[in-house]
């Protein structure tokens, strides 16, 4: 799976995007944040408040209930603040 | 016709009012709004902003969002055009345009555009301050509450 | 700052949008709205359109509408500029422009402007049709309708 | 007094404006109309349907009871219809 990190998400991880091979744990949005929160210090800071975080699923906004699979592009970011 | 961009370079008003109405005599209306760097925030003065998005999502949220004014309201011109990049106080960081036979359309789908785009499209700001150091500016609540006036 | 003009020349809306903003660092939104003339009204074809204006006290009451505009909305700049005389098909008729520190308040009085100049400004429009003969148009109760909007 | 006419008002008429010595009737805008309209039959046709005539004394919108003096400047036009 393609995992893309912006903004702040991205600065307190150190990367823009990685590639991961997902565990069977792994089904939904939610369950990916908690392997990916568990990937290092910087991931785990970038995910302590969930709150503020947001995700995309192949280029969709998705809750965390979305179910994820292999294949996907996902993506983390904080609300957004454009315009 | 929609337009919709993403770019790093700036964007020439006349030129995007001109290309909005060209060529038709049928227009009554045509609204702008255009996003500019402000100098100051939170009482700091800010030297920069730079402006981050997801290449790919950006441009389906902006279409989608485009697609959804279409839907609501008879445009017969829609543009809407986000620059990504570092910019400086005074530089347009946003436009968005439509033409209708009809005044109150044109007026309407330009505030729907620009508050959906401001919750629905994938773009962060980065403040960089004049006395140093920088963040990543918040989301507004009064942002979400624009936006859920044309929630229906 | 406002600018209020009534004139029978063409406007130049890069220019007015430059001159709204010059030398100003503080704004955060800029509104536009322009009127043109439609090629069409009632099924039949325009030829042309004629504006007339009671010298004076038209002038007046777009200054009116103005400072009613700015007492209600902390507006950076504003403008409005109202064309007289005969006009053909696609050529503006008004201008309204405004730019403030935040968006909201651009939209906003960009909106009541053009409103309120609709149902209290002395305009009057003639129609030309292609097949001969003409009429004055007549006001429309949706204008009456988007001006109560903003009473207080 | 000076009288002023616009639009279909102007064209009914035959006239852009003109100058009129008030009789003592007249004292407020309805009064006024109603000695304007026996002027001719242009200015009978004109002020025939007053529900569609608007009034500004002094260049300010004014209602059918607004006064009226010889020194005023009086116009009459059609609802507005500019933007």
């Amino acid at each position: 799976m393609r995992v893309l990190y912006f903004a702040w998400l991205r600065q307190k991880i150190g990367l823009a995007e990685e590639e991961v091979v997902l565990p069977e744990s792994v089904r939904d949005v939610a369950s990916l944040i908690d392997f990916l929160a568990a990937r290092s210090p910087g991931h785990a800071e970038a995910f302590a408040n969930r709150a503020v975080v947001r995700c995309a699923v192949n280029q969709d906004f998705a809750g965390p209930d979305a179910p994820v699979r292999a294949g996907d592009e996902v993506a983390f970011f904080p609300p957004v603040t454009g315009g | 016709m929609a337009r919709v961009r993403v770019q790093e370079a700036p964007f020439d008003v006349a030129a995007e009012l001109a290309a909005l109405t060209a060529g038709r005599t049928d227009v009554g209306g045509i609204g702008l709004f255009v996003g500019t760097v402000r100098d100051s925030a939170g009482g700091r003065t800010v030297a920069a902003m730079t402006l981050e998005h997801y290449p790919g999502m950006t441009e389906r949220a902006l279409a989608a969002i485009v697609a959804e004014a279409q839907a609501r309201w008879p445009l017969i011109g829609c543009t809407v055009i986000h620059r990504v990049g570092r910019l400086t106080p005074g530089e347009g960081i946003v436009l968005v345009a439509t033409a209708s036979a009809h005044r109150q359309a044109a007026l309407d789908a330009t505030a729907f555009l620009i508050d959906w785009l401001k919750t629905r499209a994938p773009f962060w700001k980065h403040e960089e301050f004049a006395d140093g150091g920088g963040q990543w500016v918040a989301a507004r609540d009064e942002d979400d509450a624009a936006a859920a006036r044309w929630v229906r």
